[in-house]
């Protein structure tokens, strides 16, 4: 039996970028953002799967999960700061630097 | 005589116990915080800098492969070396700057232990041998910067540029490792050496995927044309220091990475002048969209933008055109670069740090009353466009001969192109200049303008005498530039 | 010393004082005329080593432009009379400047501009291509415009300067046409590959080439129809009058005819054309001369009527008979304005009608302008009657009949404005209210030097046409014996007699004559004294083109350059308020174009 | 049967996306990453399911939920039914799925190679120990990174003493009017910045 996740990974991630052009908040961003981040752990697991070294790329993908939290923390520490200067979580107030 | 690998854990240890010494120093001690901080990062770049210089003779011979501390497996090479040496080069100004620079502001035991790690991740970027292994050093790079974008976290602006900066960049790297994946599912190593020979023998009909993804990844930490937006945002709202090694290096590591992904496994490239096409755009759009800013961050910024499409121009006409001067004068460019945005930012630094205000309005006739400052930022920017007696000037050089030297239409028209880019960027950096040395004052200025301290100017003075020595005579740091590319074999 | 290094000094020396004296006037501006003099000196007397032998060997050349362009110096007899004249006849100049323009304000200026039309003059000469030619051709332009009008505030003089570089400027077009021309065919701008290769154009180009040399030559001559700057450039000081109708400018025209007729023998037409228009000219200068008060004016008339004559000669073919009258001219022409340069420096005017009996005050420059005057006229035994009858028998054997009437009529004019001029300035009745100035000595020594060469320079006939036949250009074997045989016993002589005594002739009637044109003014003779309307045409046409001018610069700065820098302007303003728009700040718009891009890559990469 | 998790998960990527509540989303992002960690158990990457369920569905979702209950208001925190619903269905549905691909390990692709605990610690420690330099390094940072971003609004400490040369006396900013305030207010640091005081 032939499978291909290919198609899942790809499908997954334009749902993150799709997520992330239009959701106008930040905690879709974050949601956006992690979507890609899953696309990309299911396409090196797989990426083990057909090269069949299980082992070296679901060590490459725990470093990538744990890099994913950290980015996630650093992104939550911003939206909290954020937050304290306008109260709201909308991309739409964050349009101050433009031009 | 120390081996190659001892010197360069020396080097890095400095860099690594710098950062932990740093804060915890400035942790313990916290009423002196900022000085003993800032003057531990500074040691530390310093003695970094000087295992680096001993480290330059070893390298003429090519790459090495070095275990670092045993278990990290780099590849030293002349090109690496020298990226990461005008890294830590600009990270001991902006350290030095950055001191006296910071005074207005907490949390500075993070400050400069961030800096240091930024460091770090441009010097594992330069040497990395491994696909993965340099995605994470990438991903170390933007970590450490997000915090110092938004460092000034009470006021909304650095806020904002630190979200948009982290939102393009995980997006990029959430690319670049999709690429990686590929890439492992395509060969089944990730080490750059030997997908390097995996890619001239093997199956290279999938590669055109990730690369795609690495070029539009690495862009947007390069602030490639349209993938610049979050750049003039995150370049002027961080603090000056941080600007000025964002322009300086981190956008060029950005690029650097992308270049070593290219020079190992883009040999097949499907699109061969995609290179020159982005540089063109990327130029043109930066020195337009400078030329009506009124902030002299911002334009700073977009100049920045600018700039890359030079660089990135002098490689893609190697890469793609075969001129041999290309890339180096690329990397030469980034050299430069280096000192030249470092220097306009630290000055525009200055005068923010006087005056209180970025606008440019508002610094009108500040040359009068702060006039260090003021023939700095002249030279700095008499040198991004590219005027004879400064640095900028011989590595654009270099730049334009590469497109003559091709021979071909599109190395011309790229060639003129660039030239008419200089032409058109001296019409936002000399009204700069102009508004500096005004004869009418802005209030701002006749109330508050004074001489930067002794600190900040011998940050600016030292950039300035790198800026009018390379200017002068080229001739070593040029001749490495050709010669770390003729080294080259593989990508390394 | 080589013939070559001389060559090379020649025209390396005044240029070297040029750039030397604006240094010196620095330290020492009291120091400038004579440093000038000292250069001058040091040019004549290299100039000695030139007359020896012509050279034989290589000449110098020097990659100028590697691969495209390289010049070098031509020393043959043709070209070495101009260059030697200038040198000569400069070092004069300088000499006599010394007392003439002192205490003028501006000396630097004045010295570095002789010295570098001096140097003009020789390089234009030696120069062994046209492109160099061109080069020191519009050197001396620029320095004659400058001289004319040095006396820049004296509106006169300002216009009389631009008047000859505009009308040079006509002229130059022509020569500038002709060189490229020429450059296109053969793809070099020497004249040895260009005479070669000129045999293997088509009629019609060469024609229009040989046109474009005339007319340069016409310009820089001032030939008719171009010769209205001439007279005009009389507001320049006399000492600057000297050297452009003795030395340098007008000479260049005539040069530059002799060295290309090898040229316009390829093309029928154009030789005949040439004759004319030196007949008309030579007839033309004469009339015009006869009938001016001006003293200076009359000079400057007869140089271009002078200048006819040589014209007319290369249009026979005779570049050797030009050269020959070039050479004479050179040294009565240049006596004879420094004459007059002392007459106008004692009296203060130039109206001949207000001196008259200067014989009493100023002998030796009475006699040595009666000796100039002689010469001119070609009384026998001076060098002008020689060099002349020379001219008029090469006429004769070419049998242009029509050109010869011209001479002929001229030959007569010339005569009477002579001895006209002569008599009333030095012998006449007084007129002169002022108490006239002594001659300095070091004005008189140069004309004394000169009207010596009156009677002598004619005797270098035989080492000249030896020289000339050596170096394969065509020249009669001639002594000065053999020449005086053969004038002597050719029609020609009767001519130039007759023409004479008819002049004389009209001398003695001189009275009669103006009561007949004072009583009946016929309509041609104000014409006469305006210059017979060339200048009124050319300044109506002036006045057109300069108008056409205006409009053009309007239109092109008004519409064109403002409107692209407008254009530029706005362009690249709204280009970059445009691009701006693209920064929208909207983090969804970022990743938009993130995507967009990724799409566009991939796209690519596929397609 | 691969394929049915995998389209169950981008269902639940669609609810994260559309849902209008941020809970509800960030809990079906939750979901999402447990049916991933299911998705590698499938695929006989157990030691990556375990990290993905307990990090991207646990720590991810924790920091997420804690950061926004800690900065939303009240009138929003009231819709903890809905967030109850969401948790008990996200729990039922990993337990479905994790015991139903316990009944039936490897019967999707009987070919995939294996790799347990030790083979990725093996591997982790050894062939790719390298890559837990910067992974330390990078944590350092963020750690670094957040205390840097959440530090307090203190006073600048005062300090007299001249240390290694720097003239430590600062300019006092007086209120200068500033020529362009089209952009908006211009940093003032120094100066007092008007912000939300938190408890």
């Amino acid at each position: 039996m032939n499978i291909n996740l290919l198609p899942f990974v790809f499908a997954l991630f334009g749902l993150g970028l799709f997520c992330l052009l239009t959701r106008r908040s930040l905690v879709k961003l974050l949601i956006g953002l992690e979507l890609l981040g899953k696309a990309t752990t299911l396409a090196i697991i797989w990426a083990g799967v057909v090269q069949k070294t299980p082992a070296t790329t679901q060590s490459i993908a725990l470093l990538v999960i744990s890099i994913e939290a950290v980015v996630v923390a650093v992104y939550l520490a911003l939206v909290y700061a954020f937050h304290r200067h306008n109260q709201s979580l909308d991309t739409d107030d964050m349009r101050r630097l433009k031009g | 005589m120390m081996t190659q690998s001892a010197l360069l854990e020396s080097a890095v240890a400095f860099l690594i116990f710098g950062t932990l010494a740093s804060y915890l120093g400035g942790a313990f001690f916290k009423q002196r915080e900022r000085l003993i901080s800032g003057w531990i990062a500074t040691l530390a770049t310093t003695g970094s800098l000087v295992y680096f210089a001993l480290l330059f003779p070893s390298l003429q011979a090519g790459s090495a492969q070095v275990a670092l501390f045993g278990f990290i497996p780099w590849r030293v090479d002349l090109l690496g070396w020298i990226v990461a040496t005008v890294g830590v080069v600009l990270a001991l100004v902006v350290n030095l700057y950055s001191i006296r620079y910071m005074e207005e502001d907490t949390g500075n035991s993070k400050f400069f232990p961030l800096i240091l790690l930024m460091v770090l991740a441009v010097v594992g970027l330069a040497f990395a041998a491994d696909l993965f292994h340099l995605y994470l050093f990438f991903e170390l790079l933007a970590i450490s910067s997000f915090p110092l974008v938004a460092f000034r976290k009470d006021e909304p602006k650095p806020v904002e540029a630190g979200l948009k900066f982290l939102v393009a960049s995980a997006t990029g790297s959430a690319m670049v490792l999709l690429g990686i994946a590929l890439v492992y599912q395509g060969f089944g190593t990730l080490d750059l050496v030997q997908l390097s020979t995996l890619v001239v023998g093997g199956p290279s009909l999938f590669l055109w995927l990730p690369l795609g993804l690495f070029t539009v990844g690495f862009g947007i930490k390069a602030a490639l044309f349209p993938l610049h937006t979050w750049l003039p945002d995150a370049h002027p709202e961080a603090p000056s220091g941080i600007s000025a090694m964002l322009s300086g290096i981190v956008i060029e590591a950005g690029l650097f990475a992308l270049l070593r992904v290219y020079f190992t496994i883009g040999g097949p490239l499907p699109w061969p002048d995609l290179l020159i096409w982005f540089a063109l755009l990327t130029m043109t759009a930066g020195n337009l969209m400078a030329l009506t800013q009124k902030q002299m961050k911002r334009m700073l910024a977009y100049s920045s933008i600018a700039q890359m499409g030079y660089i990135l121009l002098g490689i893609g006409i190697t890469a793609s055109l075969g001129a041999p001067a290309g890339a180096p004068g690329g990397l030469f460019h980034i050299v430069t670069h280096a000192f030249m945005k470092g220097l306009a930012f630290l000055c525009a630094g200055a005068l923010i740090f006087r005056l209180g205000s970025g606008q440019t309005a508002d610094m009108r006739g500040a040359a009068w009353k702060m006039p260090l400052t003021a023939a700095a930022f002249t030279v700095a920017v008499l040198s991004l466009a590219g005027v004879p007696p400064f640095a900028g000037f011989m590595s654009k050089l270099l730049i334009y001969q590469a497109g003559i030297q091709s021979a071909t239409t599109l190395g011309w028209v790229a060639s003129l192109i660039a030239i008419a880019n200089s032409v058109l960027s001296l019409g936002y950096y000399l009204p700069a200049v102009g508004v500096l040395y005004s004869k009418e004052r802005s209030p701002l200025v006749a109330a508050k303008a004074k001489e930067v301290p002794f600190l900040m100017a011998a940050a600016l003075v030292i950039l300035v005498v790198l800026i009018v020595y390379l200017g002068i005579s080229p001739d070593p740091v040029r001749q490495w530039a050709f010669q770390a590319f003729a080294l080259l074999k593989g990508g390394f | 010393m080589t013939a070559q290094l001389a060559g090379l000094l020649l025209f390396l020396i005044p240029f070297a004082g040029a750039l030397l004296i604006p240094l010196v006037n620095f330290f020492a501006p009291r120091a400038v005329p004579w440093l000038a003099v000292l250069f001058g000196l040091a040019s004549s007397v290299i100039a000695f080593f030139l007359l020896g032998g012509t050279p034989a060997g290589a000449p110098i050349t020097l990659d100028i432009l590697p691969g495209f362009f390289r010049s070098g110096l031509l020393l043959d007899p043709l070209s070495l009379v101009p260059a030697l004249i200038a040198t000569w006849i400069g070092f004069l100049v300088l000499i006599y400047s010394l007392g003439y323009m002192k205490g003028e304000e501006n000396l630097a200026r004045y010295y570095a501009l002789v010295l570098l039309f001096i140097g003009g003059m020789v390089g234009m000469a030696l120069a062994d291509n046209f492109l160099a030619l061109f080069f020191f051709w519009e050197v001396m332009g620029v320095c004659s415009y400058q001289l004319i009008a040095f006396f820049y505030k004296d509106p006169k003089a300002a216009a009389a300067g631009a008047k000859a570089f505009l009308t040079t400027k006509i002229g130059d077009i022509g020569l500038l046409a002709a060189i490229i021309i020429l450059a296109v065919n053969s793809g070099s701008f020497s004249f040895s590959v260009n005479f070669g290769a000129a045999a293997g154009l088509a009629l019609p180009v060469l024609g229009l080439a040989a046109f474009g040399f005339i007319l340069g030559a016409a310009g820089k001559s001032a030939q008719f129809p171009l010769h209205v700057w001439l007279p005009d450039a009389m507001e320049a000081p006399t000492t600057i009058s000297a050297l452009i109708h003795a030395a340098t400018m007008v000479n260049a025209g005539v040069y530059l005819l002799a060295r290309v007729s090898p040229l316009l023998a390829l093309v029928p037409w154009s030789l005949t054309l040439v004759q004319w228009i030196g007949a008309i000219t030579a007839l033309l200068g004469a009339l015009l001369a006869a009938f001016s008060n001006d003293l200076k004016r009359i000079l400057a008339y007869s140089t271009v009527s002078q200048l006819g004559y040589m014209v007319l000669a290369v249009g026979m073919g005779a570049a050797f008979a030009s050269q020959f009258h070039l050479f004479s001219h050179a040294i009565f022409k240049g006596l004879l304005f420094l004459c007059a340069g002392a007459v106008i420096h004692a009296i203060g005017t130039r109206d001949i009608r207000q001196m008259g009996g200067l014989y009493k005050h100023m002998p030796a420059v009475a006699i040595t302008f009666l000796i100039g005057a002689m010469a001119l006229l070609g009384l026998p035994f001076l060098n002008g009657f020689f060099s002349k009858d020379f001219i008029l028998e090469e006429i004769i054997l070419g049998g242009a009949w029509g050109p010869l009437a011209l001479a002929l009529i001229a030959g007569a004019l010339t005569a009477f404005y002579a001895l006209r001029t002569t008599f009333v300035v030095f012998w006449g009745k007084p007129n002169y209210q002022t108490h006239p100035h002594k001659t300095p000595a070091n004005m008189v020594v140069p004309l004394l030097a000169l009207a010596l060469a009156c009677f002598l320079s004619w005797l270098l006939v035989g080492p000249l046409s030896e020289a000339w036949i050596a170096s394969g250009l065509p020249a009669p074997a001639l002594s000065a014996l053999e020449l005086i045989r053969v004038t002597f016993s050719s029609l020609a002589f009767l001519f130039s007699l007759a023409a004479i005594v008819v002049g004389f002739f009209l001398f003695l009637q001189r009275a009669r004559l103006a009561r007949y044109f004072h009583e009946q003014e016929p309509g041609w003779i104000r014409a006469t004294s305006r210059g017979l309307g060339f200048d009124d045409l050319y300044t109506w046409l002036a006045d057109r083109i300069r108008d056409f001018g205006v409009w053009v610069r309007m239109f092109w700065e008004e519409r064109v350059m403002e409107g692209i820098n407008r254009f530029a302007a706005w362009g690249s303003l709204g280009l970059s308020r445009l691009s701006c728009r693209l920064q929208t700040g909207d983090v969804h718009w970022n990743l938009l174009y993130v995507t967009l891009t990724l799409i566009v890559v991939l796209g690519v990469a596929l397609w | 049967m691969i394929y049915f998790t995998l389209s169950l998960l981008l269902i639940f990527a669609l609810l994260a996306i559309f849902l209008k509540d941020n809970l509800l989303s960030i809990l079906s992002l939750a979901a999402v990453s447990a049916l991933l960690a299911i998705v590698f158990f499938q695929l006989q990457a157990p030691v990556a399911g375990v990290f993905e369920l307990s990090v991207g569905a646990g720590l991810i979702t924790v920091l997420a939920v804690l950061t926004i209950s800690f900065i939303q208001t009240k009138h929003e925190k009231a819709q903890s039914g809905a967030l109850l619903w969401a948790l008990v269905g996200l729990a039922a549905v990993s337990i479905l799925f994790f015991l139903f691909q316990l009944f039936s390990p490897g019967a999707f692709s009987p070919t995939l190679a294996e790799s347990g605990w030790n083979d990725v610690g093996l591997v982790l420690w050894n062939a790719r120990a390298f890559d837990l330099f910067p992974q330390v390094l990078i944590v350092l940072a963020a750690i670094l990174g957040i205390l840097a971003l959440l530090r307090k609004k203190e006073p600048v400490p005062v300090v007299t003493a001249s240390v290694m040369g720097t003239d430590l006396k600062s300019v006092p900013i007086t209120d200068v009017p500033i020529a362009d305030e089209k952009d908006g207010e211009e940093p003032h640091w120094g100066a007092a910045v008007p912000g939300g005081e938190e408890p």
